[in-house]
């Protein structure tokens, strides 16, 4: 079941790559990916921990136990959804082009199917090559249809997290290493009790810990590693800016979940210089995203570019709910992710549709948009409340948890000092958006924006999809929760 | 079940067989004498599945002593034969141009030979990876370079390749000079030339250590000639240029497996001696690292398809001798240096042949071997297209490759040997793989074509190209087949790992 | 039923605004429809809930983590929450439907109506919350309702900004407010009030921390409340339609930081420190304000000046500890502040959108019983003894009298000021002769307008009495209004305040008024007094805007620069740089000179011979 | 007592050996580099046959193994020696020079 999940976009990818097919086949399997999404969703056996669905072949290795195995706890879960979610979105935001249709819509599909495959994998070896696999497609896509220095920030995007993905992979491959011959394994299920067994002596963990949170930093552009992801995303082509910073940045936290902190728990604590403990330094390095790249998003002029470092200035926050090591926080930070990602797809449309009618993006030749397009001024305006965590969106409900799990009790004073300046960051992120929604939707109409025409007919519910997801998770985040809670409580034990 | 010799004769026989046909026969048309020899070829590939692996017995007067049918050169000899079987295709591909650059009267005079030159080297090849005795090493080495040396300066017409083959003969005898220099040293230290016996000699050997590491250095430059290890890698990138494409891919692929195994096997006898180890560990290392940091950095600023791939090739030698500096860090992650340098060579031939088939093509078709001449190459032919991007990807490493489990082996040898150095360098090269390597796809798809002629790829070709792909993608998920081939006898260096 | 009284009275607007939201949004009648049948559902039940007086308290999860985090949302109705939901309700109802008349011609009706019921729902919310983070939830929706009907008229560029200065303000305040629950919550482990309220000996165990969460609290409610130093929001909120300034920015979500002090008084009382900087905070607000307003000629704006010192009062009572009295000031004002401003939106409709009151004149003719409303307004809102604002407002002095004297005294200073400057208001707006033909065909306003006023007027007059007030608050909280034992000097010195302050303003303006150069050319303002530093509201907004530029601008700014050109430029670029130069260097080593390589082969077993035996 | 020990057979060949390399990296023709190659060739073979005389096994004989390697060193040099001309020889033809200082069109 979870295999035909991962094979609906890859097939219909290849279909489209071989010339069968057109434009409705990508919707066809994205609406298909959702529904199959929605069916495990439902059958999913909330009461215990732990995956379902398994399906495993034989070893691909002999000696390790390295094998295709897929399989989905709550977690993963919820990131299927969001990915699934985010396809479809991103599928009715296609371009019209008259040439290669085809390998564009295949492409975006592959990158939806590495997110998916990334998520479903029971097995470090996969988990690790569904990522990179969707690393070409990217290239691909953002060199040949990107806009503005497209081809640089294509260069820029793949070579960074090129490099990123190989320390990653030095960094597990030391992880296995860390752990006595005879228990190693690639099965996340395994690895996870194995760290439940605490089998890494406190003194070994930090070095895997360095190499796997750079790694995964890296790629989830935790400051001072970020600086690949707001041009990428701003001269990248709609739909991959929606996939790529709504899902399959989250990848990188997704692994942070799953494999440092059931792993390398006391690595948090130790000393790396003086006495501050690793944790320290990393709340260090995401205040960074929080204060330093906020402020460096209010200093944008422009409206891609300005999502694009919000996106990595809200890393920040999930980090935080990491950093707090606690159920709180770390809740937070999985619905935080989830957010996250439709918060940013959802502008990332929006922006994309701007920059159809307008051609740039530059506050200072916007305005008045609400006037012409109210539906887009409306969903823009949800999504831009949401991300900046406004009560009634998910994004609210989790970095309250967030907030919460950084001021728990048992937290350090220097964490609950981080946690007051992160909240700080609300008022930064609260700035930016209201700055870049007057400049953009309110205010006197320009000549051109007043001739826009709205969005219409099931694009408009494309849209509306994910604000009201958002909504949903907003006032029942316990929905989401019962999900999420069994499978975090293992993880931190 | 037949003895593992049977593929060497059998290879050897159709050589001579062919070649007495061809001189007979006054058909200008050589084309059929490539297609038997495919065929035939992928006979004897199929029949070494039915081989039983005979190691060497040291048996007083056993006539076998000098070859090792074990496990391992199995595989190789399989590599080999694949190898060959897939620069015979491009042969054909590469066959008009090829005729441009014969002094000949009619098309086609002359390039019979083209054909028929690779099945002694691939005797060669078959009969280094079972070589257990230096003699025997050296008698197959050679057979290898000599006939390697009329391949490159094959097409006479063209400067290039004639300079090309003068500089491989030149350094080429010139490495074989210090090999066999090396032998003799050896030989003068213990008495013997059987690998087994000299390990054992040498293991018990009293006194000064200079004269082993003496005889250990003067093998390690030859051999390190024929790995392409810097600094005895200068020769590559001009004879890669120069010689005609499929013979570069032979030279990239087939000569540097059969030399690796070869490496390997020699390393091991000096790998048993406990004083010298340490040194020997750390020049090996300091050759890897340089290598590593060469080959892929020289590449970047490379224009030049086939250049690049030189360098490459280069680099790929660097992660080879990396995992091979590794060797002696006890405890294995994952399978021995042994199995990691020969699934990594067996997914470098997959990715090597597949960017060279496609480069034959291209430069068959477009007058040019530039970067250049790959531009909008999607819009020409998306199949060729599409087969360099998975060539492409498999070399930068990237996962769901064949490629990507070597660079996994290679960094889990590193990583284990905490061979800090060498994984800081590893990243970096890593990293300008992904630029250099993406340069190439780039080209195909961000750029609008230099010639807009489509591109017509001859069925045989067709299918060579596929079946690469397909492999690529099947041993990037499984690679499981290979490694356990290799595994059933890694060679014995794997175990000197422990 | 009483259980699903409160559910009733918070969901209704909403489900209103939602469905306007989804379906309506084309139909104007259908939305207004809506939306009133929600507050006229709301009222109701509010209504329903004061008289049976019971107490109600019930709640559902929110996020529920087991121990490690428990949030609800939870209503709870006591004496207190019944004394908002009749303001909240009554007045909002009121506005409604004064706002069908107001609105009637607006394109954006619908939305207005959205807003409105998402406003009434977030409002209503802070009023029924048992617990801090609901409270913050709903906290933060008034503000964005705010902010929506505030930027109403979008395409006005002031608006607009209007709309971004309240929300921001508003979120620096919230920070404070964040930062206090979490203070809150890390010792207590708890944000329900009767779950504080219990462990209240952890928090007290430490003074210096009870008092700096208690002033992170605070700052939630200078937020929301307008205090000194971020009250600049809400002037500028006048940008918003007149019925908005009415409901929001002068009777309920204004008043909500007064009513959430209220509700947190049992965590700020053991801490003198911090209520004295309430009581200090909501003096010097009162003071500056009025002073302010002394000064304005937007009629709005003069009531919003107003409005600010009258919430300075408000907080400076919760400082003085007479949280009672500010409730029922909060009580009364909300009643005569709303009778102004929707008096002024009756003026301002019939003058077709004039707002400068030295361009009036002479209303009290034209529209008669719009001045007769205005003036009662007025009169409660300065004093007027026998009327509403005198009873609350000396209940507030009463009970400074006892703790602070200066308190006190800026609070009669402010009361005297408070009759000055309506005084002024009025005169010149009503009196005398129309000065610009707009003024001269004034007109009472639709019945839809004119009744609300009425019926403001009725509560203003009479919102004070004790019988009246005390049906309302309930005998337990209205003990608290009159805690402090009575001292006759205050009323008396209350009383010569609001004299002095009418009389001087009518001594200065009634014959200005009549000065035949303001006919010459009425455009010119002749102002008998005039204070440039008032006039400019002591030149905050200047000081600000310089600040926010200087510092916040200037910054990300610079960190623009540094992250694009030294970490992005010159650091990833420069790597690369770097690797790319060191290849093309490397490659050179290739020249292709045969004897070249030989000779590197040599080097290179001398080398590596080197190593070896070292 | 025997004048000639293994250590001046070692000599003489490590002076050939060193002599060709000279002889490689110094002289212009590729002729001449050939030869000096060869010349490489035969110091092993020299210092192969001194090995082979001193390395004497117990039946009182001398090891013959190396010198059944140095007949094929012989073989395998003359092999060499054939396809080396011919390639020098088409060389010539092509380019009317057989001088280093000429090939230099690869390179970078």
């Amino acid at each position: 079941m979870l295999t035909t999940l991962l094979l609906i976009p890859i097939v219909t990818a290849a279909a489209l790559f071989l010339g069968f097919g057109n434009r409705t086949w990508a919707k066809g399997s994205a609406l298909l990916q959702l529904a199959l999404t929605l069916a495990l969703w439902f059958r999913y056996n909330q009461a215990k921990a732990g995956y379902q669905f398994v399906f495993e072949t034989n070893p691909l290795f002999p000696g390790v136990d390295l094998r295709y195995s897929v399989g989905v706890d709550g977690l993963s879960l919820v990131m299927l959804l969001l990915t699934a979610l985010v396809t479809v979105t991103a599928v009715w935001f296609l371009p019209n082009l008259e040439k290669r249709a085809n390998l564009f819509d295949g492409s975006v599909l592959l990158i939806s199917a590495g997110a998916t495959g990334a998520f479903l994998a029971k097995d470090l070896f996969f988990f690790y090559a569904f990522h990179e696999l969707a690393l070409v497609p990217t290239f691909l896509l953002i060199g040949l249809w990107g806009t503005g220095e497209r081809q640089a920030a294509a260069w820029k995007i793949t070579i960074y997290l090129g490099v990123g993905s190989i320390v990653l992979l030095a960094g597990l491959v030391d992880l296995l290493m860390a752990l006595p011959v005879s228990s190693r394994t690639f099965d996340l299920q395994a690895l996870q009790q194995l760290g439940a067994a605490h089998m890494i002596p406190a003194a070994a963990q930090i070095r895997p810990w360095f190499l796997l949170t750079i790694g995964f930093g890296i790629l989830i552009s935790l400051f001072p590693f970020h600086s690949w992801a707001a041009p990428a995303y701003a001269s990248a082509p709609t739909p991959v800016a929606m996939l790529h910073s709504g899902v399959l940045k989250k990848f990188g936290l997704y692994g942070m979940v799953r494999l440092v902190l059931p792993f390398l728990p006391d690595a948090f604590h130790q000393p790396v210089w003086g006495s501050y403990t690793a944790q320290d330094l990393l709340l260090v390095a995401l205040l960074g995203n929080i204060l330093y790249v906020g402020l460096v998003t209010i200093s944008q002029r422009k409206l891609d570019f300005m999502i694009g470092y919000s996106s990595v200035m809200h890393m920040g926050y999930i980090f935080l709910g990491l950093a707090s090591l606690n159920l709180a926080g770390l809740s937070g930070a999985c619905l935080l992710m989830f957010a996250h990602g439709l918060s940013v797809a959802a502008l990332f449309a929006v922006s994309g549709t701007i920059r159809d009618h307008e051609g740039s993006l530059r506050f200072d030749r916007l305005g008045g948009a609400s006037k012409s397009v109210p539906f887009l001024g409306i969903c823009f305006a949800m999504a831009a409340f949401a991300s900046i965590g406004l009560p009634g969106f998910a994004n609210f409900a989790s970095e309250t948890m967030v907030f919460f799990g950084g001021f728990s009790p048992g937290a350090t004073s220097f964490q609950k000092t981080a946690t007051i300046l992160a909240l700080w960051g609300v008022v930064i992120s609260a700035v930016y958006m209201l700055r870049a929604y007057k400049a953009v939707f309110l205010g006197q109409p320009t000549a051109t924006s007043a001739k826009w025409t709205d969005l219409a007919g099931s694009a408009r519910f494309a849209l509306a999809l994910l604000p009201l997801t958002l909504l949903l998770g907003g006032v029942f985040p316990r929905y989401f929760l019962g999900y999420l809670k069994p499978t975090l409580e293992a993880a931190l034990r | 079940m037949f003895p593992p010799i049977s593929l060497e004769i059998l290879v050897l026989a159709l050589g001579f067989i062919l070649l007495l046909a061809e001189s007979f026969s006054n058909s200008t048309n050589k084309r059929g004498l490539a297609h038997i020899a495919i065929f035939c070829l992928g006979w004897i590939f199929a029949i070494s599945f039915f081989t039983a692996s005979a190691p060497a017995t040291l048996a007083p007067g056993s006539y076998w002593n000098f070859y090792s049918g074990d496990g391992v050169s199995l595989v190789f000899k399989r590599i080999a034969l694949l190898t060959t079987i897939a620069v015979l295709v491009l042969a054909l591909d590469y066959e008009s141009t090829l005729a441009k650059l014969l002094p000949s009267a009619h098309k086609g005079a002359g390039t019979g030979e083209f054909y028929i030159l690779p099945l002694f080297t691939c005797t060669g090849l078959m009969l280094m990876a079972s070589a257990v005795d230096l003699v025997m090493a050296f008698a197959a080495l050679e057979l290898v370079t000599i006939s390697f040396y009329v391949l490159v300066a094959y097409a006479r017409r063209s400067h290039a390749s004639l300079e090309a083959g003068v500089k491989y003969l030149i350094l080429g005898a010139l490495s074989t000079g210090f090999i066999v220099y090396g032998i003799t040293w050896i030989f003068g230290l213990t008495g013997e030339t059987h690998f087994t016996k000299v390990a054992e000699k040498l293991a018990h050997l009293r006194g000064d250590d200079t004269a082993i590491l003496f005889a250990f250095l003067l093998v390690l430059v030859g051999l390190g000639f024929k790995v392409a290890a810097v600094p005895f890698q200068s020769w590559v990138p001009d004879v890669y240029e120069g010689a005609p494409t499929p013979v570069t891919a032979f030279l990239s692929v087939g000569s540097k497996a059969a030399s690796f195994l070869l490496f390997l096997r020699v390393l091991e006898p000096f790998l048993g001696v406990e004083s010298i180890l340490p040194k020997v560990l750390q020049v090996l290392a300091i050759v890897a690292g340089a290598t590593l940091i060469f080959g892929n950095l020289a590449a970047l600023p490379q224009n030049s398809l086939k250049r690049l791939l030189a360098y490459s090739s280069i680099g790929h030698a660097g992660y080879l001798l990396t995992a091979i500096a590794c060797i002696g860090a006890g405890g294995s992650l994952l399978l021995g240096v042994g199995t990691t340098v020969g699934y990594y060579l067996f997914a470098y031939m997959l990715m090597t042949l597949l960017a060279f088939a496609v480069l034959t093509l291209v430069s068959v078709n477009s007058k040019g071997e530039e970067i250049q001449h790959f531009n909008g190459l999607s819009k020409r032919s998306p199949f060729l297209a599409f087969a360099m991007v998975v060539a492409m990807s498999s070399l930068a490493g990237v996962p769901l490759t064949a490629g990507f489990y070597g660079k996994f082996l290679v960094f889990a040898q590193i990583i284990q040997a905490h061979q800090w150095g060498l994984l800081a360098l590893g990243v970096i090269t890593v990293g300008a793989g992904f630029y250099y390597y993406f340069r190439v796809v780039a080209a195909m798809y961000w750029h609008d074509p230099l010639e807009t002629t489509p591109i017509t790829v001859a069925p045989l070709s067709k299918i060579t190209i596929s079946l690469l792909i397909a492999s690529i993608f099947y041993f990037g998920i499984n690679p499981n087949p290979v490694l356990s081939a290799l595994r059933t006898s890694a060679p014995s260096v794997a175990a000197a790992a422990h | 039923m009483e259980s699903t009284l409160p559910w009733l009275i918070l969901l209704s607007p909403l489900a209103s605004a939602s469905l306007i939201l989804l379906f309506a949004h084309r139909s104007k009648a259908l939305s207004v429809l809506l939306s009133l049948s929600a507050v006229f559902v709301a009222l109701g039940a509010s209504l329903l809930l004061v008289k049976n007086a019971t107490d109600v308290l019930t709640a559902i999860p929110w996020i529920d983590l087991g121990p490690a985090l428990k949030l609800g949302i939870g209503l709870k109705v006591d004496a207190l929450t019944r004394v908002m939901l009749l303001v909240v309700t009554g007045v909002g109802t009121l506005v409604h439907v004064y706002s069908t008349v107001y609105m009637a011609e607006d394109e954006g009706k619908s939305r207005f109506f959205g807003a409105l019921s998402l406003f009434m729902f977030s409002m209503l919310g802070i009023v029924l919350a048992d617990n801090l983070a609901m409270m913050f939830i709903f906290w933060e929706l008034v503000g964005v309702s705010s902010f929506l009907l505030i930027g109403h008229w979008f395409t006005k560029e002031s608006a607009a900004k209007a709309a971004n200065k309240a929300f921001l303000t508003n979120r620096i305040g919230d920070f404070g407010f964040m930062s206090g629950i979490l203070l809150v919550w890390s010792t207590v482990g708890t944000v329900e009030f009767a779950g504080i309220q219990e462990n209240l000996a952890k928090l007290t165990a430490n003074p210096t921390f009870l008092t700096l969460a208690g002033l992170c609290l605070f700052c939630g409610a200078v937020g929301k409340s307008a205090q000194m130093p971020l009250h600049v929001w809400l002037p500028d909120a006048m940008e918003g339609p007149t019925p908005v300034s009415a409901l929001i920015h002068a009777a309920t979500m204004v008043a909500a930081g007064v009513y959430m002090l209220a509700r947190i008084f049992f965590i700020l009382e053991p801490s003198a420190t911090a209520l004295g900087v309430i009581a200090t905070v909501g003096a010097i607000t009162a003071l500056m304000a009025a002073l302010m307003a002394t000064q304005q000629n937007d009629i709005k704006r003069i009531l919003a000046y107003s409005t600010l010192s009258q919430l300075g009062l408000m907080v400076a009572g919760i400082g003085v500890g007479a949280w009672g009295a500010s409730m029922f000031h909060l009580f009364t004002h909300a009643f005569f502040k709303a009778l102004l401003f929707l008096g002024s939106g009756a003026v301002i409709h019939a003058l077709h959108h004039e707002q400068d009151i030295w361009k009036m004149g002479g209303l009290r003719k034209t529209m008669p019983k719009t001045f007769l409303t205005f003036a009662i307004g007025t009169l409660a809102l300065t004093g007027m003894p026998f009327l509403a604002g005198f009873f609350s407002k000396e209940a507030i002095l009463l009970a400074a009298w006892h703790k602070s004297m200066p308190v006190f005294a800026a609070g009669l200073l402010t009361s005297l000021l408070t009759a000055f400057y309506m005084t002024r208001l009025v005169v010149v707006a009503f009196f005398g002769h129309p000065r610009t033909d707009a003024a001269s065909h004034g007109h009472d306003c639709p019945a839809g307008m004119t009744v609300p006023l009425l019926i403001l007027a009725v509560l203003s007059a009479i919102a004070g009495y004790a019988g009246f007030a005390e049906a309302i608050f309930g005998k337990e909280l209205f003990h608290h209004v009159h805690a402090a034992a009575a001292v006759t000097l205050v009323p008396a010195l209350a009383v010569g305040a609001f004299v002095l302050g009418t009389v001087g303003a009518w001594m200065l303006y009634h014959p200005a008024i009549k000065d035949p150069a303001i006919f010459k050319d009425a455009y010119r303002i002749k102002d008998p007094v005039r204070i440039p530093l008032f006039a400019n509201k002591f030149y905050i907004d200047e000081i600000y805007s310089a600040l926010v530029a200087g510092t916040q601008d200037m910054l990300a700014g610079f960190l623009g620069w540094f992250d694009h050109f030294i970490l992005d430029g010159v650091i990833v670029r420069g790597i690369c740089a770097i690797t790319w130069g060191a290849g093309y260097t490397l490659r050179l080593l290739q020249f292709g000179n045969l004897q070249g390589y030989a000779f590197f082969f040599g080097a290179g077993v001398v080398v590596l011979l080197y190593i070896l035996t070292k | 007592m025997n004048p000639l020990t293994l250590n001046h057979y070692l000599l003489a060949s490590g002076l050939l050996f060193s002599i060709g390399f000279a002889g490689v990296l110094l002289r212009r023709n590729i002729i001449t580099i050939f030869m000096c190659l060869e010349l490489m060739l035969n110091a092993a073979n020299l210092s192969l046959v001194a090995f082979s005389r001193y390395h004497v096994g117990a039946d009182g004989l001398p090891n013959y193994n190396a010198q059944v390697l140095v007949f094929f060193i012989i073989a395998v040099a003359a092999a060499e020696v054939a396809v080396g001309l011919a390639i020098i020889v088409a060389l010539y033809r092509a380019r009317q020079t057989t001088h280093v200082e000429d090939l230099v069109s690869l390179k970078f």
